[in-house]
């Protein structure tokens, strides 16, 4: 579109047959990163959405290629830099089923307490953004964020860092838990649901919220599945598919929780989708946290340097916060991958963009994108 | 007639007495104007770190704390930074009307400040239409933000200036009908003669306020929504919602330009504010007998202070409607209401001649239920069908 | 002294604003100077103590005429510069001797009328209330067939308006 | 649009506006440069190499293995040899590194190279306020500047380096007897019934 027809452009605003192009760029204040959505307007209804991404492709899956195995758990960090830990569970999950390694129990413990508490950060901050795309100035997102705040200050005191975790290694864990950690992790669990009842009364039943999510980009059943949809978005329609309880990998058997289901599939159910799943993380980490048993946290067969796994193939799959984060490995026996390729849950999920936002304002498309919950660390790779 | 309350009015009078008679009411004028300018100024700069300030600690966080003790020069360090950035104006730009557009914004509502009774005898001219030319001052808002809109040939501003003036327009309306009520029952378009008719104390020797009758309350209510909406307040923050269309008409601003259009905004804020004390809360009355000790214009400070609090809690808390929504909001809504708020005002005065013995609580509750009942259909209208409450089942 | 200086200043501006709404090339401009012209006569309604009309002048035509004039002007693709056209017609000098003409029998038709000759009616300063008043009692049935003349065209501008609800095409 | 759940928000907000002035909970913000958090004990920010005693350069604990110039994601670590070699702690003779050069503007302090270090020679720093003037230049910390004394790694790291004070401490011990033994050992040859 070059600067030469803009002013004629300009000159007819949007009227029947004339649209007005908009490309919501890179540089847009609620793209959750660097995602472009070229837009066609008709007044303020958008008639064509094409989502434009890859501004931050970082070539992580040749970089792998290139790196030992033990070398490219830090990079996995980097993919949804918002739930670090949730990535590596799943690139350990994966090359354990690859070198044939068992993880102790006190470590799968440890990696299921982890991953919720990745999800209750991913999930609040979910709430805190949308409705910082909605409008509220600010104050949802400062208490999402003063939430997640101790939560990581839980993940710095024992991985090392607060975001990037670098934590789990193949059969296990790398250190033990710090002493107190786990009283800490307790009275956290124990008072977080204040919190999640302060959000709601905050925005649950506040008229404008739900004017601006109700029946706004509605995503239909049939549509999710067959675009391959997973997670909180996939179980807002009302299909039944957590991973954790179709796999029940690591020790998720052994807990009792329960998975919400939507029911219209609208902004609203999949922002509600979120807070009730944090209130079933926390039943998780309560039930986890009261029976971790003691002993070693690293398989001893595990080898740090030159593992070097027998040729062959394996994909691993976890329920990240987004959906299903998957890792396929081929190994040709040497010490670094042959091919490392990653099943980006927000890619999948925002390939259907489009189909949601037809029809609606551009106002509605910031919110439904906002209610995709993408990284683009992920959808980039 | 306390020496505190008309000090004002006697700095006024000495100093213009120094000059000779015939320039005397040109020089009283002036110092009027400068008094006017000199406080609702400094009131912007305070305003701006009151916000940011409110925001914070609403947001459990502490505000500008750095500049300043308790960041009290942030305002003057924004000044700086507004004057010193540089000033950038698009290519194709149409520069004439990108210059003209701020002007044209805040010029106008300066002069709106010229009608608001501060205190007993404290306001810059008393005219017998007072409030028809407060909103007529007020509406040349909407000629200069169109103006801004489009003179930035920008995609973005050009989706802003229209948004803001459709909200502009179907807002006006309201605001207007909502004051209706007040002028019919003071009988006068002066302010200070509506500021007097509130003047008398019941029997507690609680004042009598339009804001304790319930067209009055009903009013209020109106009249504020109404206010944050024609000021561009949260809410309705539309014409620049950042999250979507980047800062709408304020796009291709940049320094003092910037600036000048937020002293526009905030300008348009306090004079709204104080249109609202006057009619609704009883000017610079004080709400009980026994503290009319106290300066008048103190009274108007703090009531005026309160419904800043108000707009700034408002914006803390509240996301921001859609475009349709904002119109069916105020046509399928505020319009119906306020006039209903008329009938309710006529109940209220052809009720005023019943005499048997509980009258006023009788009376209050049968003008309330006059007005809440629509309110309640209305809603229910704008609602649409109430959807069914969502329940969200559990799979094991 | 003061009142004839401000006069002149308001004539001034008001002939300045009606004068560049003609002869502007861009069509934008020309809208927002008209909204300037409507500008001055306010002031000089406000110079001759008319409040009322001149706050009604203000709202009225400021506030909403110049919205509407620049809307349309917008919206009928009006907006774009017209490279290379004229301001005037070639044959401008055609229309001069009609504009005397015009101008001619006007001054004479104003001469002529009897008002002139009345005495001017002491500048009686009328009240709001007196006005409204006035409105209600003795101008009440023009007050009304003109609300219902309003109405009338609102309607008929919104049944214009309304577009007709695009069928909106299914896509893929 | 009854508007009940909108003032039901603005109490939300109200109660943390209040709630800031006396509740420690709803006032989280650390006015940092008065105020720091207290140090975590296992957090990580670049890499420093260790030595003992108090010449930096002699009781250096790298030898130079450059296991993790090779296991570095981010290939940011630079070693080059020496020839002279010096004995290390238990006294047997080691190669030393020449050029120790860490890139700190390339290094994502993922702390890999601690984790694959035989001989503890680099561990995690936790000093943060690292911003200098030269992109360059002044981020490639080169061998005197990453050397730290081990006393300051033990007040960083309390436990971990108490345990590996505690090993050196033992393998110095063990060394010595062997030494000892070996020294008394030539003697014994000359008469086979002194040797226990």
């Amino acid at each position: 579109m070059s600067a030469s027809t803009l002013p004629s452009e300009l000159a007819e605003p949007a009227s029947d047959h004339q649209l007005l192009e908009v490309s919501l760029g890179p540089q847009h204040p609620s793209t959750h990163g660097v995602f472009r959505m070229d837009v066609s307007l008709d007044g303020e209804m958008v008639v064509k959405l094409k989502p434009v991404f890859g501004y931050l492709h970082r070539n992580h899956e040749k970089i792998a290629e290139k790196c030992s195995y033990l070398g490219s758990i830090p990079y996995t960090d980097r993919l949804d830099y918002i739930c670090s830990l949730t990535n590596n569970w799943a690139y350990a999950m994966t090359v354990e089923k690859l070198a044939g390694l068992v993880a102790p129990e006190r470590a799968e413990y440890i990696r299921v307490i982890l991953s919720e508490l990745t999800r209750l950060i991913n999930h609040s901050a979910l709430a805190g953004f949308l409705l910082q795309d909605m409008g509220a100035l600010g104050t949802p997102l400062m208490y999402a964020f003063r939430e997640r705040e101790k939560i990581l200050d839980l993940f710095e005191s024992l991985t090392g860092a607060r975001m990037m975790c670098n934590y789990m290694r193949f059969g296990g864990c790398r250190c033990d838990l710090p002493p107190g950690w786990i009283e800490q992790t307790r009275s956290l669990v124990a008072n977080f649901p204040s919190f999640l009842d302060e959000f709601e009364a905050l925005l649950t039943g506040n008229e404008i919220l739900q004017a601006r999510t109700e029946g706004v980009g509605v995503l239909t059943p049939q549509l999710a599945v067959n675009a391959g949809v997973t997670g909180p978005m996939l179980r807002a329609t009302g299909v039944n598919y957590d991973i954790r309880k179709v796999d029940a990998y690591g020790v998720y058997g052994r807990f009792s929780f329960r998975v919400p289901l939507g029911e219209r599939g609208d902004v609203f159910d999949r922002y509600m989708i979120r807070i009730l799943e944090m209130r079933e993380s926390l039943k998780i980490l309560e039930q986890a946290l009261r029976d971790i048993p003691a002993g070693p946290i690293i398989d001893p067969k595990a080898k740090l340097r030159n593992l070097r796994p027998k040729p062959g193939e394996a994909y691993g799959r976890i329920e990240g916060p987004k959906g299903e984060l998957g890792f396929y490995l081929i190994s040709d026996g040497g010490p670094n991958p042959y091919r490392y390729r990653i099943r980006p849950p927000s890619l999948i999920n925002l390939t259907i963009l489009e189909d949601m936002c037809l029809g609606q304002t551009i106002a509605d498309a910031v919110v439904i994108l906002g209610s995709v919950d993408i990284v683009l660390g992920e959808v980039d790779r | 007639m306390s020496g505190l309350d008309q000090i004002f009015v006697w700095i006024g009078h000495r100093a213009a007495g120094w000059f000779p008679a015939s320039v005397q009411p040109l020089v009283s004028a002036v110092l009027a104007i400068a008094g006017v300018m000199a406080v609702f100024g400094t009131c912007f700069a305070l305003t701006t770190l009151a916000e940011r300030k409110v925001l914070g600690r609403m947001q459990n966080r502490f505000g500008p704390n750095r500049v300043g003790p308790y960041g009290l020069l942030q305002p003057l360090a924004d000044a700086v930074k507004m004057l010193t950035k540089e000033d950038i104006v698009p290519f194709s730009a149409d520069k004439t009307l990108h210059f003209l557009a701020p002007l044209v914004l805040t010029v106008p509502v300066w002069l709106a400040f010229a009608v608001l009774p501060f205190g007993r005898n404290m306001s810059a001219i008393n005219l017998d239409a007072g409030i028809l030319f407060f909103f007529a001052v007020g509406s040349a808002s909407e000629l200069a933000v169109f103006m801004a809109g489009w003179s930035s040939q920008n995609k973005y501003s050009l989706v802003g200036a229209m948004r803001a003036i459709a909200q502009m327009i179907s807002y006006e309306v309201p605001l207007v009908l909502s004051v209706v009520p007040v002028l019919m029952l003071a009988g006068s378009l002066e302010l200070n003669d509506i500021v007097a008719a509130q003047g008398t104390y019941t029997f507690g020797g609680l004042a009598r306020w339009n804001v304790f009758t319930p067209w009055g309350l009903a009013g209020l209510i109106l009249f504020l929504i109404a206010a944050t909406a024609e000021s561009n307040r949260s809410p309705f923050d539309l014409p620049e919602g950042e999250s979507e269309i980047i800062a709408g008409f304020l796009t291709e601003y940049s320094g003092f330009k910037y600036a000048l259009f937020f002293l526009g905004e905030y300008l348009g804020l306090f004079a709204v504010t104080g249109l609202a004390v006057t009619l609704f809360l009883g000017g610079w009355h004080a709400p009980f007998q026994w503290l009319e000790w106290v300066p008048s214009w103190f009274w108007f400070a703090a009531k005026f202070g309160a419904l800043i609090f108000l707009f700034i809690w408002v914006r803390a808390t509240l996301p921001r409607l859609r475009l349709d929504q904002l119109l069916n909001f105020s046509w399928r809504f505020l319009v119906p209401l306020s006039l209903i708020n008329l009938l309710v005002a006529a109940a209220w005065y052809w009720t005023g001649a019943w005499k048997f013995p509980v009258v006023a609580p009788i009376r209050w509750l049968l003008c309330a239920a006059l007005i809440a009942l629509p309110y309640h259909w209305l809603g229910r209208a704008l609602r649409g069908a109430m959807p069914p409450p969502r329940k969200y089942i559990y799979a094991e | 002294m003061l009142n004839e200086i401000a006069f002149l200043l308001c004539a001034a501006l008001t002939l300045a604003g009606a004068v560049a709404a003609m002869m502007l090339r861009n069509l934008v401009h020309c809208a927002l100077c008209a909204a300037g012209a409507f500008a001055g006569l306010a002031a000089i309604y406000l110079q001759l103590d008319a409040e009322f009309v001149g706050f009604a002048q203000l709202l009225i035509y400021v506030g909403a005429i110049a919205i509407l004039i620049v809307f349309t002007v917008l919206l009928t693709r009006g907006a774009e510069i017209q490279p290379g056209a004229a301001s005037s017609a070639s044959s401008w000098w055609k229309g001069v001797p009609v504009g005397a003409l015009v101008l001619a029998c006007l001054i004479w038709s104003i001469m002529a009328s009897p008002s002139l000759v009345r005495l001017p009616s002491p500048n009686v300063h009328a009240p709001v209330k007196q006005i409204g008043e006035q409105l209600m009692n003795q101008f009440v049935m023009p007050l009304e067939t003109i609300g219902l003349l309003l109405t009338a065209a609102l309607l008929g501008a919104v049944v214009i308006g309304l577009r007709e609800p695009r069928t909106s095409e299914p896509n893929s | 649009m009854n508007g009940f759940g909108i003032i039901k928000g603005m109490i939300e907000t109200a109660r943390n506006f209040v709630g800031s002035y006396h509740d420690a909970q709803r006032l989280t913000t650390v006015q940092y440069p008065e105020q720091k958090l207290p140090p975590v004990e296992n957090a990580r920010t670049i890499p420093f190499l260790v030595f003992d005693g108090d010449d930096a350069m002699a009781g250096l604990r790298c030898t130079a293995c450059v296991i993790c110039e090779k296991e570095c994601p981010p290939q940011c670590i630079y070693i080059v040899k020496d020839q002279v070699k010096k004995p290390d702690y238990v006294g047997k003779m080691q190669m030393q590194p020449k050029v120790f050069d860490i890139d700190i503007s390339v290094c994502m302090s993922c702390g890999i190279c601690v984790e694959v270090c035989p001989f503890d020679a680099i561990k995690m720093d936790q000093v943060f306020e690292l911003s200098t003037g030269d992109r360059f230049g002044k981020l490639l910390l080169d061998k005197h500047q990453l050397a730290k004394p081990n006393d300051y790694f033990v007040k960083i790291h309390k436990t971990e380096a108490s345990e590996i004070d505690v090993r050196r401490e033992e393998d110095k011990r063990k060394a010595e007897a062997a030494a000892a033994a070996k020294a008394a050992a030539p003697k014994s040859p000359a008469t086979p019934g002194a040797a226990k």
